[in-house]
């Protein structure tokens, strides 16, 4: 139960950021980083994708996106039911859970080449799916009981969302492109797509400790019942996760990136995509959990763990 | 010289389409937006990442317009951090 | 606390150089300029590069020089994005 | 709607934490900071690195905090390259 | 007649760009990004230049100045007498056309070591040579019939921006540079300026993509002249590119990027020039020309088609 | 006595600062490229160090230490009673040369890869040890004499700054990840950390050129005094480098390396700490003297001579 050196880059930042040292990432670095990162995974996935007999994404595609809904459902339920949360905050933080951090992503794919356990970079076609149903689905929690309810959402809005938000658009484009370039394209691009993603992994979590410290020092505000479920929430998603990949007969690495998914929570996507759908959820809460407590769980606990039980249960 | 009003609104970078939406409705061509950061009563937007950006978002108009924005605006003020205000200019081209 | 005059000219960002010069023959030691984005009479200005960036450049004087900002800017009115208007204030150091 | 004063402090990019400490000491919770670079009796700011850089901090409050602001400030007025004025704004929101 | 799966970034550009996405990519990124382009062609080439009898250039060099003179003073003809624009449009646009795009250039080299077309890096001195005088010429035709006429010009301002106007200032420098330094002291640098130029451009264009997304979707108020214009004016400046570099028994790929170069239309230094020298013209026709129309035609229609015409001709 | 091409990037820079060009690079690519360069020195030594047994390092690091403060007190008095200086501006400047240049440290571990001279990744210790010292000293001097003295200095703010310093911290941090990773988690960072570094350091020394520009066309506002000081500085405390890494034993490579650390002068760490604890030192005069003459200086001079000499003196 090792973890990469890389998330120490991370924890390089919450230091500086604790610690209110003068060191500042411009903003754009963090933007021209994650821009890069989807790229990059796309591309990836796109290459692999070229050479992989696509019928057999049918399958596992849609047993993911419909057993991926019961953490939204579940985390909706808990919060508003166990937590007595507003159905606003509930059905934005279940969003959050429902919806997959990239970040985490990468940090699992880099922690499994470490251990030289193989997985398929075709795993990135379920990242790309798994971000946006459960934000739809959160949009749709948070209506239930307002006056309109789900009616009265702008699903024009919702679904250009879905399909042109940044990241969605840039880890199709990346697949697509990478589908077309295929390896003997992907060659050329590969120093700065490929040999150059792990540097660029570890600038990024540098960027990412330093936004998350102000989230991880405010933990004391969003009350024990909310870090408790950012704990366990991601824990439960994992074993789901694998349970689900066992059905779909993925390898050890690929059951990894599963429960990861699983596990990880969104904070690029679903933050922008509540604070617009759903303006009376507090942004404070979501991302405080999302960002200050379950990123840097999984990175820490969560991918070491996910990692040695899937060791364990799939041999 | 005519004297019009400079209407300033400091908001959440995640309202700029939502504004700019309301101007165009308002039949309102020219407005000018930059980036800034800042504190207020929704705590402190950073700037580090886009989430914790604010903007600035400037319109000179007249004084009946000015009013109209105000109006049209109002219903961002309960949900989001957001600060308008107004004052004199003389525009001078 | 003496008042002065703010002008505030927002242009193409391709006028600054040409702006300053025109301060410099004022003899107008001080001004400050930001980067900014809009829309006016002459279409949308993004910011995504810097062909469609403005800036806004102020200059804080005393109200004959003000006027004479205006004269010296004028020229560039007909053929560039350019606003320019002018408030009040009083200096408080 | 409000009368208020927004003094507007432009310094040196060094001295925002120092000024941003005076007012919580002052007890604003409000302010906005922005950059931007510029020329002064200190000479160009061109702002390509942080030690060129200035920032714009403005600070919405009544006309006595405007003077509290002023006189808490003034003592970074010798040293440092620093500008402050005052305007006249009314709140909308 | 292949096309360089590269090019697909800067049409993920134009879709994020024309479907409103909130993909955003910072300016200082652009400027980033155009600086290093420009350095890592230039140290290329004088890499190349280093290893290169010097005087065998002169003659190309004064050939091909003379040669591309023909393309703007052709332009200017046709946009002023047959689209009837008024002078200094009509000066501004040969301008354009009569300079060169560096990014335009970069795919075709990309596109020929795709196509493992072998050319001449010392190229890149052409590319420098061409793109001012185009520009003096066009702020020359914008003033012919003014009041004062070309005496007006001020000189010394414009030969300021020949020789230090940023793009001019990175090439040479980058050319000295490389001079200097040789394939030795170059190979330290090339992880960087080598290894990375692939990578580079396609993130260059897909951020390409979204500028010129705005310049293509306006490409009605151009008026159809100019949209035909800037398809046909790039072919038949290729052609006599090619024309060029028979005369001068360029190898066939070396005639590709000359036909290129040629056909290519400015939209770095020559907008910022045209903008300040002749601030009459508009400056939403020659950039909505020359990147909206132009540049993507040559990106997908152009190169290939150059390629395959000079291949079917060279041989 | 030869200098490595890459400050040739040094001087493209100033060419376009002097020259008015319109090359600008934004402050952000600054930031985040001295970011990088910090991490990557770091991460690079902190590697090394984890082979390395760390006992050997103390009593090397204690006479650094120790005989490194003859430099700051020697440019005090200099200054002071030579130069007539004000005692802020002669303290100051003392901190600036007292401490040390993460570039110029950076250019000279690549022109001893250049000459192929061996060194230890592990002198980035010292570069991390010596950053701040002679700040503090630089601090004490300026109020030696001032109402209240020494003791009216605040002593937290400062050793906060000393400690979290951006540089400080990205150097330590770098260093801890390095140990903690080793050669094997270093391997897939390398493509960045390692491989684009001497590309990421040409660029920086093209934007430091640019900011130098402005500096070095001022110099005669500096006076006489102050531009001879700034040249014959380096070279005594570059001796007296050399002098001490003769009573450690060094290597040839490290005997330079340490001469470079004594003769580079700080602009980064310093500059920001004297505006803050000695306001009314002129920044414009100790920024002047390190950026506008002593740095270029040391990239074409200092350096080629350092390296000769201890060949010389070593063998
Ligand atoms: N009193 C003030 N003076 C200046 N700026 C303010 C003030 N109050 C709020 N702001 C700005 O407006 C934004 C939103 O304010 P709020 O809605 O109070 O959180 C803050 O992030 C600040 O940038
Ligand atoms: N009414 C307005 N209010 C605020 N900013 C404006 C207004 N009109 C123009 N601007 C700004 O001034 C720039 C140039 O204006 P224009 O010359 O009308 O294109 C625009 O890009 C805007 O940034
Ligand atoms: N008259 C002025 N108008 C506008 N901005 C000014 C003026 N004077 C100074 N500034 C700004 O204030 C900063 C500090 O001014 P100073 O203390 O005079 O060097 C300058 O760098 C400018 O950005
Ligand atoms: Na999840
Ligand atoms: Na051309
Ligand atoms: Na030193």
């Amino acid at each position: 139960m090792a973890f990469d050196p890389i998330v120490l880059f991370f924890l390089l930042g919450v230091i500086a950021g604790l610690a209110k040292s003068d060191l500042k990432i411009p903003a754009v670095v963090y933007e021209a980083l994650s821009i890069y990162l989807l790229l990059a995974i796309g591309l990836k996935g796109g290459v692999e994708l070229s050479k992989y007999p696509l019928a057999e994404l049918v399958i596992p595609s849609v047993t993911i996106l419909t057993t991926v809904m019961a953490i939204p459902v579940s985390a909706y339920l808990i919060l508003r039911y166990g937590g007595k949360m507003n159905p606003y905050d509930a059905a934005s933080i279940a969003a959050h859970y429902g919806s997959v951090s990239v970040v985490t992503y990468s940090v699992a794919t880099a922690s499994l080449a470490e251990q030289q356990v193989a997985y398929d970079d075709v795993m990135v076609v379920y990242l790309a799916l798994l971000e946006m149903p459960a934000i739809l689905l959160g949009v749709m929690l948070a209506r239930i009981g307002e006056a309109g309810g789900v009616r009265a959402i702008r699903w024009g809005t919702l679904t250009h969302e879905v399909f042109f938000g940044k990241s969605i658009l840039l880890l199709l484009g990346g697949l697509a492109i990478g589908l077309v370039a295929g390896e003997k394209g992907y060659a050329s691009l590969a120093p700065v797509f490929k040999e150059g993603f792990k540097g660029a992994l570890a600038f990024f979590l540098l960027e990412m400790g330093l936004v998350a410290s102000i989230r991880i020092a405010a933990f004391r505000t969003y009350g024990p019942f909310l870090v408790v479920f950012a704990m366990a929430m991601p824990v439960a998603a994992a074993v789901w996760g694998m349970v689900v990949a066992r059905w779909l007969d993925f390898s050890v690495g690929n059951t990894v990136l599963l429960a990861t998914l699983f596990a990880s929570a969104s904070y690029i996507a679903a933050p922008a995509a509540m604070r617009i759908a759903v303006p009376k959820a507090n942004p404070a809460l979501s991302i405080g959990a999302s960002l200050g407590v379950t990123f840097p769980f999984n990175l820490f606990v969560g991918i070491p763990f996910y990692s040695w039980l899937a060791q364990q249960w799939v041999r | 010289m005519k004297r019009f009003k400079l209407v300033t609104i400091i908001c959440e970078a995640v309202l700029e389409d939502m504004i700019v939406k309301e101007l165009d409705r308002l039949g309102i061509v020219g407005y000018t937006v930059s980036e800034c950061r800042g504190r207020g009563t929704h705590g402190v937007r950073t700037g580090n990442w886009r989430l914790s950006t604010n903007v600035r978002i400037e319109v000179m108009v007249d004084e009946a317009t000015s009013v109209a924005v105000r109006d049209a605006l109002m219903r961002f003020d309960d949900d989001y951090g957001l600060l308008m205000f107004r004052s004199e200019v003389e525009v001078l081209n």
